[in-house]
């Protein structure tokens, strides 16, 4: 249930935007709805949003949206308190939702990892894993996407507002890709296209720039990655190379995650 | 009344197949703690006049901006002013209807699908066996009983529902529980408060009440498990197949059979349903994710 | 979070979370008697070890990768490294003149984003007294739709070539995985042609309007410095104090240093000290190779905010990202209508052996990238010096610089003028992928008070 | 077997050059004309401007999961088989505004109903083609089959009785296709204004309906020599041999309803990726979902009609969660129903044969072994595998 203060005295939600391990894509994704951003900012209250304005209004807040993942131990407890702070917290893209390109660590010995990037490697406070939010704390919804795509920030806050379940598909690329009309870069190219293990919602954008899809979405729903997997050795891919595919924004999600470690061991 | 009552009336839906037409929420009543009955009217004088119902049929009740939801018809058909729905707070086109509330206006496309088969019940007992929300599309087929008693011989009605404060309409299940005309038991799962009637499972009724097979008809709704279970028991006490009735739920989309959410194997819910016999989905009826 | 106390001989100043600036980073300035005696920006931006994680990638997967180092100039870091890795794969000189443009056009495109987001909503606020353009907006609705529909533009270009905006998926070390097709790009001709008119009248305005705080800093300008063009994706890299240097020596002109008092590496000039990069120093450096409708405005703009060229303030930063703008806008429109697809979009590399090392000129500056590559095209090498990274020292450098002027203001105002400060800078910190080993110790000290 | 025969009235020939003639005369009369045109690597049904957008001189080759445009004859327009879309991204458009409504305190305002439905010429479409724009007949103008007014999709209705149908007769089936063993092709039998059969010189031309007949005769028609029609015929017979895959379809739909349990379902959602893209292709499937978006302060409502997918998810969504968890349920309602619903629901197959969802399936998942396997079709399920195994080889 919204806590009363996390409502202005006109009744718009109170809505903070957080930072954690990330490139600041998603945020800005925020910034990027010029059409709609004033009507944004004029149905909701931006309560904290440290990349756009100076001021703060004190907590509670109705949504939260929490970019990156948590990679130091300083995030590691920040998120507890942002998980108290609001009360209908969402994930917006790759990093919060999965760990995102940083997550490459956890297949990594951290320490020379430090050494190879810093040359004062004892300065470093980094844990051994960048690990998406829900690793940590209940999330009540995951927008998905390296970056999220702005329009379903737009859906969410505007469901949210109206009442209703935001229409964000769960379902393959390949849905999207097809509506589109865009031609199969797998079947007709024999591309090693990652669309239908994907999740929908980036609009089949490289498809239908005469690329394969690099999985930024992330799995679907229930996706068969081994059988698209065997799929690729069909056409020539190594196991090497499909565990990279597999191992990039999102590779530390599950699904994910576990075949690209069983493509690891078959190399 | 007129007796075809099972002749499938005509829908309205505006102009256009997906448009629904808009009708004001008269009142909202209170059944518990979760559940409400809307009364909507149809605001066009010409509409009102031309909507008819069977029992058992549904309609697609639409909130702009939320979206639609199948809603079962509780009313009385013979009441024409206004068309009742028994609603349960679960899902954001409900909860957008309470928060309109009385005054307001939804949208309305229907009435769909078929009803329970009302005309092709000649005499004998008649059994109602309603689960929870499931009683709510029953209750025009006990207005409509008690019309038409003098030609059945037995009328009964079993619910149940998780605890007595689930419980639909509460006034006139005791009205009916004191009515000689028709045999109504009421079971909870858990007893709480001051509960003193059966608690069980609905099908455990069954065993408390001589069933005479040869001349039953069972009209049969609630969840999937109640349904399954109903089935199940009645198919012990020998009850023939093409004389049980389940009402079935599904994701009903368009209501006539285009969208193909609510396909239960070749069978269109809202179209060919949402009320089956038995032996029509015998063969599935019991499968998996079918 | 913000907090100032107040002490009668020191006074410490610090914000913990730096607003309006891209990624994480803080402030902290001790004043002694009068006297600046620590100016720190800590940059608490947390590893993400992008270097090491390249190992073993696939040269082809490089320019994805990058461009999440930072979600505001995604194309900065894909085209350092589609240059570096041409250049390490021996096809530099295959790439079509018609593929380069489209490259300009496509970083033009970010330039207009990134520098409308910046002078409009992060930075102009600061001019104007508001805490934030969202309360500037009730105000001045009208020039935030103006920026609005110039920042919406420079996102139509990029996603119009590129899928989209943020982290862009058609560029590819060759060229392009699709190249557009004349028509694609013609339909952006009305829109850019409203608001490169716009974006003039907007330059003129902001430069007449806004008052500029003084601030004369004896700065040393380093950017990307071709014969014939205004930098951005080509050219040697040189100085205003002398240096010229081809992109891949850089490192034989700058280095990373100790600074006193403080664990940070800070980029400087090889024996000299802090340089400055970013749309400031390319048009002290290039103003005479600016697009001639930018180059009308110089005059002018000059003219309003009482200095001519060379600016040697940063607080002019903002009209020097105007007529960037300005430049952007005009040179996009001169691209399109000069296009022809070229013959293949990308070109097709055979994988091998090298070494190649590239920077470009992302909004904030030059973004320095350098790979070596095994055999089989994996990266067995990587190093990347952005922007925000190279410009630290010397945005500590001003705070000292402009101390004297502001110290006796009380807290609250010069900690508003030290952040207004930083943000002529526009600081990408989300970018400043290894600058941060300097401050990341001080994560575990506590965060409020001093 | 008996020879292939042309349909219809007293044929015309068509040079080839007509062609072009053809496609401005039906601009002229107002009319979209959508056609086979080679795009990003495939070819696609897309509005033409002139003859000269056709893939003369392109030819197809499909198989499973697997389709690669090759240089064919020069001289003709319509060698290849079927693009991966045909009528239905015209007729149910993949996203259909259905209508916007602005909420007022009091009550609702209309703004605007479903755009008003083109006038389109669907040129150069498959017999199997035309063969589905007839099982979508039956979905969506539910008159037929015993509905009501408003139960017919008046959009759908609207755009299908505008539109003019000329197809071509296929003179080049592919290795997907099964069209003879579901007789919806290679010739066209009934459901077309004009059907045309390529010749190297031009087209024998068959009217089915007044409007073809009309249009033609303002064309540079003639009569075809006898050799003309006997050549026609031949290339038909040849193509209705050729045909890379078989579906015996007698006794299928009891077979799979006896199939819901089994053990084949498992075997193929190993394979099954659950991603969609068959039911995408398909040129009868139907299936769809409504939702609505709000703007957030006019909080105007726009109701759209998308393409849906039996293989998602949602799509069987309830209170209680999915009623079809499993990929290998979705792929079995999916075959069920086309093969086996569609004849309870429509009175006809789903399936017209085309192959596209073998085509577009990225794991070569093909509906004639699949239906093969569950008949108990032995012999003939373990060669459709074999030559599966083959390709992707």
């Amino acid at each position: 249930m919204p806590r009363t203060g996390a409502f202005t005295a006109d009744g718009k939600p109170k809505v903070a935007v957080y930072k954690f391990s990330s490139c600041d894509g998603c945020q800005l994704a925020i910034l990027n709805l010029e059409d709609q951003l004033l009507d944004l900012v004029g149905a909701i209250e931006v309560a904290y949003f440290v990349e756009a304005r100076r001021r703060e209004l004190p907590p509670p807040y109705a949504i939260g949206l929490v970019e990156g993942s948590v990679s130091t131990p300083e995030e590691e407890e920040r998120i507890h308190k942002i998980r108290r702070d609001c009360d209908f917290l969402v994930t917006i893209g790759a990093c919060a939702t999965s760990g995102g390109i940083q997550a490459l660590r956890n297949w990594a010995d951290v320490e020379e990892f430090t050494r190879y990037v810093y040359a004062y490697p004892e300065y470093i406070k980094a844990l051994d894993t960048a690990t998406p939010i829900a690793a940590h704390v209940f999330v009540d919804f995951e927008l998905r996407g390296c970056p999220v795509n702005r329009f379903q920030i737009l859906e969410l806050v505007a469901a949210t507002l109206a009442g209703r379940k935001p229409a964000i598909p769960t379902y393959s690329l390949c849905i999207e890709c097809k509506r589109r009309g865009v031609s199969c870069r797998l079947v007709s190219a024999g591309k090693p296209c990652l669309g239908p293990v994907t999740q929908a919602g980036c609009g089949a954008l490289c498809p239908a720039y005469n690329r394969a899809c690099y999985g930024c979405f992330g799995p679907m729903e229930l996706p068969n990655v081994d059988s698209l997997g065997e799929r690729f050795i069909g056409l020539g891919y190594s196991p090497a190379e499909i565990t990279r595919m597999l191992r990039s924004f999102n590779g530390y999600v599950e699904p994910f995650k576990q075949a690209s470690d069983r493509y690891a061991q078959r190399d | 009344m007129n007796l075809a009552i099972a002749a499938r009336p005509e829908p309205i839906c505006g102009s256009e197949t997906m448009l629904p037409v808009p009708v004001r929420i008269l009142d909202m009543h209170p059944e518990n703690f979760n559940t409400r009955t809307v009364q909507v009217q149809i605001v066009d004088e010409g509409l009102r006049q031309r909507y008819r119902w069977v029992p058992g049929q549904f309609n697609m009740i639409y909130v702009p901006g939320i979206g639609e939801a199948a809603i079962s018809i509780s009313s009385d058909p013979d009441q024409h002013e206004a068309v009742g729905h028994t609603i349960r707070l679960v899902g954001s086109v409900t909860r957008a209807i309470e928060r309109i509330g009385k005054g307001g206006m939804v949208g309305l496309r229907g009435p769909f699908g078929r009803g329970w088969p009302l005309d092709r019940l000649h005499s004998g007992d008649v059994i109602l066996i309603g689960g929870g929300i499931g009683l709510a599309p029953l209750r025009p087929v006990v207005y409509w009983l008690l019309k038409h008693r003098d030609r059945f011989r037995r009328v009964m009605l079993l619910f149940g529902c998780r605890t007595p404060e689930d419980r639909l309409f509460v006034p006139e299940l005791e009205k009916w529980d004191e009515d000689p005309r028709i045999d109504t038991l009421v079971t909870v799962d858990n007893a709480t408060g001051e509960w003193v009637g059966p608690v069980g499972v609905v099908t455990k009724l069954l065993q408390r009440i001589r069933i005479n097979a040869d001349r039953t008809t069972a009209f049969v709704c609630g969840p999937r498990m109640l349904n399954r279970a109903a089935a199940w028991s009645l198919e012990q006490l020998n009850v023939r197949s093409e004389r049980v009735f389940i009402s079935l739920e599904r994701n009903m989309n368009c209501g006539f059979g285009q969208c193909g959410h609510c396909q239960y194997g070749s069978k269109f819910v809202c179209k060919d349903g949402p009320v089956f016999a038995l032996s029509e989905i015998a063969d599935i009826f019991a499968k998996e994710e079918v | 979070m913000r907090n100032a106390t107040n002490e009668p001989e020191t006074r410490s100043i610090q914000v913990d979370y730096l607003a309006r600036v891209e990624g994480e980073g803080a402030l902290h300035l001790t004043l002694q008697d009068g006297r600046v005696t620590d100016a720190r920006l800590r940059i608490f931006e947390p590893p993400r070890f992008y270097e090491a994680f390249l190992r073993g990638r696939d040269f082809r997967e490089v320019p994805d990768i990058t461009a999440r180092i930072c979600g505001i100039c995604p194309v900065a870091h894909q085209m350092s490294s589609c240059h570096a890795l041409e250049q390490a794969m021996g096809v530099t000189h295959q790439i079509e003149p018609s593929v380069r443009a489209l490259r300009n056009l496509l970083y033009c495109g970010e330039w207009i984003e990134s520098h409308a987001l910046h002078i409009f909503l992060l930075h102009l606020p600061d001019f104007l007294g508001y805490e934030s353009a969202i309360t500037m907006a009730a105000d001045h609705a009208e020039t935030v739709k103006r920026a609005l529909r110039i920042k919406k533009l420079g996102n139509t270009i990029v996603s119009t070539l590129a899928g989209r905006e943020v982290h862009p998926i058609n560029a590819c070390v060759g060229g392009f995985y699709r190249a557009p097709t004349p028509q694609e790009l013609m339909a952006l001709v009305p829109e850019i042609e409203f608001c490169l008119e716009e974006m003039c009248d907007l330059t003129l305005f902001l430069a007449a309007t806004l008052e500029y705080p003084k601030l004369d800093q004896d700065y040393e300008f380093v950017a990307l410095s071709p014969d014939d063009e205004y930098p951005i994706n080509l050219g040697p890299i040189a100085s205003s104090k002398g240096f010229r240097v081809q992109q891949q020596d850089y490192l034989n002109a700058v280095e990373e240093q100790h600074v006193p008092h403080s664990t940070a590496l800070h980029s400087m000039i090889k024996g000299r000290g802090p340089y400055h990069i970013g749309p400031l120093a390319r048009l002290n450096l290039n103003a005479d190779k600016l697009h001639q409708r930018a180059a009308d405005l110089v005059a002018s703009v000059s003219d309003a905010v009482g200095h001519g060229l060379p600016w040697r303030n940063s607080f002019l930063s903002l009209p020097a990202r105007a007529l960037e703008t300005v430049h952007a806008l005009a040179l996009s429109l001169e691209i399109i209508k000069a296009y022809r697809p070229p013959a293949r979009a990308a070109v097709p590399i055979r994988p091998r052996a090298g070494v190649g090392a590239a920077a470009t000129e992302a909004p904030r500056g030059i973004n320095w990238h350098r790979y070596e590559t095994d055999s089989r095209g994996l990266i067995t090498a990587a190093r990347i010096m952005s922007p925000t990274a190279q410009n630290q020292a010397q945005i500590e450098a001003d705070l000292r610089k402009l101390a004297p002027q502001i110290v006796s203001l009380d807290d609250e105002k010069l900690t508003l003028a030290c952040e207004h400060l930083i943000r002529n800078y526009d600081p990408c910190i989300s970018c400043s992928t290894h600058f941060l080993r300097v401050h990341i110790e001080r994560i575990a000290a506590p965060l409020d008070g001093a | 077997m008996p020879a292939i025969q042309l349909a219809g009235g007293i044929p015309y020939y068509l040079p080839r050059s007509g062609l072009d003639t053809l496609v401005s005369t039906l601009s002229e009369e107002g009319y979209t004309v959508l056609g086979p045109r080679v795009m990003d690597g495939v070819i696609s049904f897309q509005p033409l401007t002139s003859a000269a957008d056709l893939p003369r001189g392109v030819r197809d080759e499909q198989g499973g999961g697997s389709y690669r445009l090759v240089d064919g004859d020069p001289e003709l327009c319509f060698q290849y088989v079927v693009g991966p879309d045909g009528p239905k991204r015209y007729t149910l458009p993949p996203v259909l505004q259905l209508f916007s409504v602005r909420p007022e305190p009091d009550y609702y305002a209309m703004e605007h109903g479903p755009p008003s439905p083109p006038k389109l010429a669907f040129l150069g479409i498959r017999p199997c083609e035309v063969a589905a724009l007839a099982v979508q007949d039956r979905v969506f103008a539910a008159r037929e089959t015993g509905g009501f007014r408003c139960e017919a999709d008046s959009y759908y209705q609207q755009t299908r009785d505008s539109a003019l149908v000329i197809a071509v007769n296929c003179t080049h089936p592919g290795s997907s296709c099964f069209c003879a063993s579901m007789g919806t092709g290679p010739v066209a039998r009934q459901g077309y204004d004009v059907a045309l059969t390529e010749l190297r010189g031009g087209f024998v031309v068959q009217c089915g309906s007044p409007r073809g007949t009309t249009l033609f005769e303002r064309l540079p028609v003639r009569e075809p020599s006898s050799a003309e029609l006997e050549l026609a015929e031949l290339r038909l017979e040849q193509a209705a041999a050729r045909m890379g895959r078989r579906l015996e379809a007698e006794g299928l739909p009891e077979a799979l309803e006896r199939a819901v349990e089994h053990p084949h379902w498992d075997e193929v959602a190993k394979r099954c990726l659950g991603c969609g893209n068959c039911t995408m292709v398909c040129p009868t499937c139907f299936c769809s979902t409504v939702s609505d978006a709000t703007e957030l302060t006019s909080k105007v409502t726009t109701r759209t009609r998308d393409w849906e997918s039996c293989y998602t998810h949602q799509f069987s969504y309830t209170t209680a969660g999915p009623v079809r968890h499993s990929i290998r349920a979705r792929h079995r309602h999916w075959v069920t129903h086309k093969l086996s619903g569609f004849v309870a629901q429509f009175g006809t197959s789903g399936c017209v044969g085309c192959g596209r969802c073998i085509t577009w399936c990225p794991a070569a998942i093909d509906i004639t072994e699949e239906a093969a396997a569950i008949r108990g079709d032995a012999q003939w399920a373990a060669a459709a595998t074999a030559a599966r195994k083959e390709v992707a080889a």
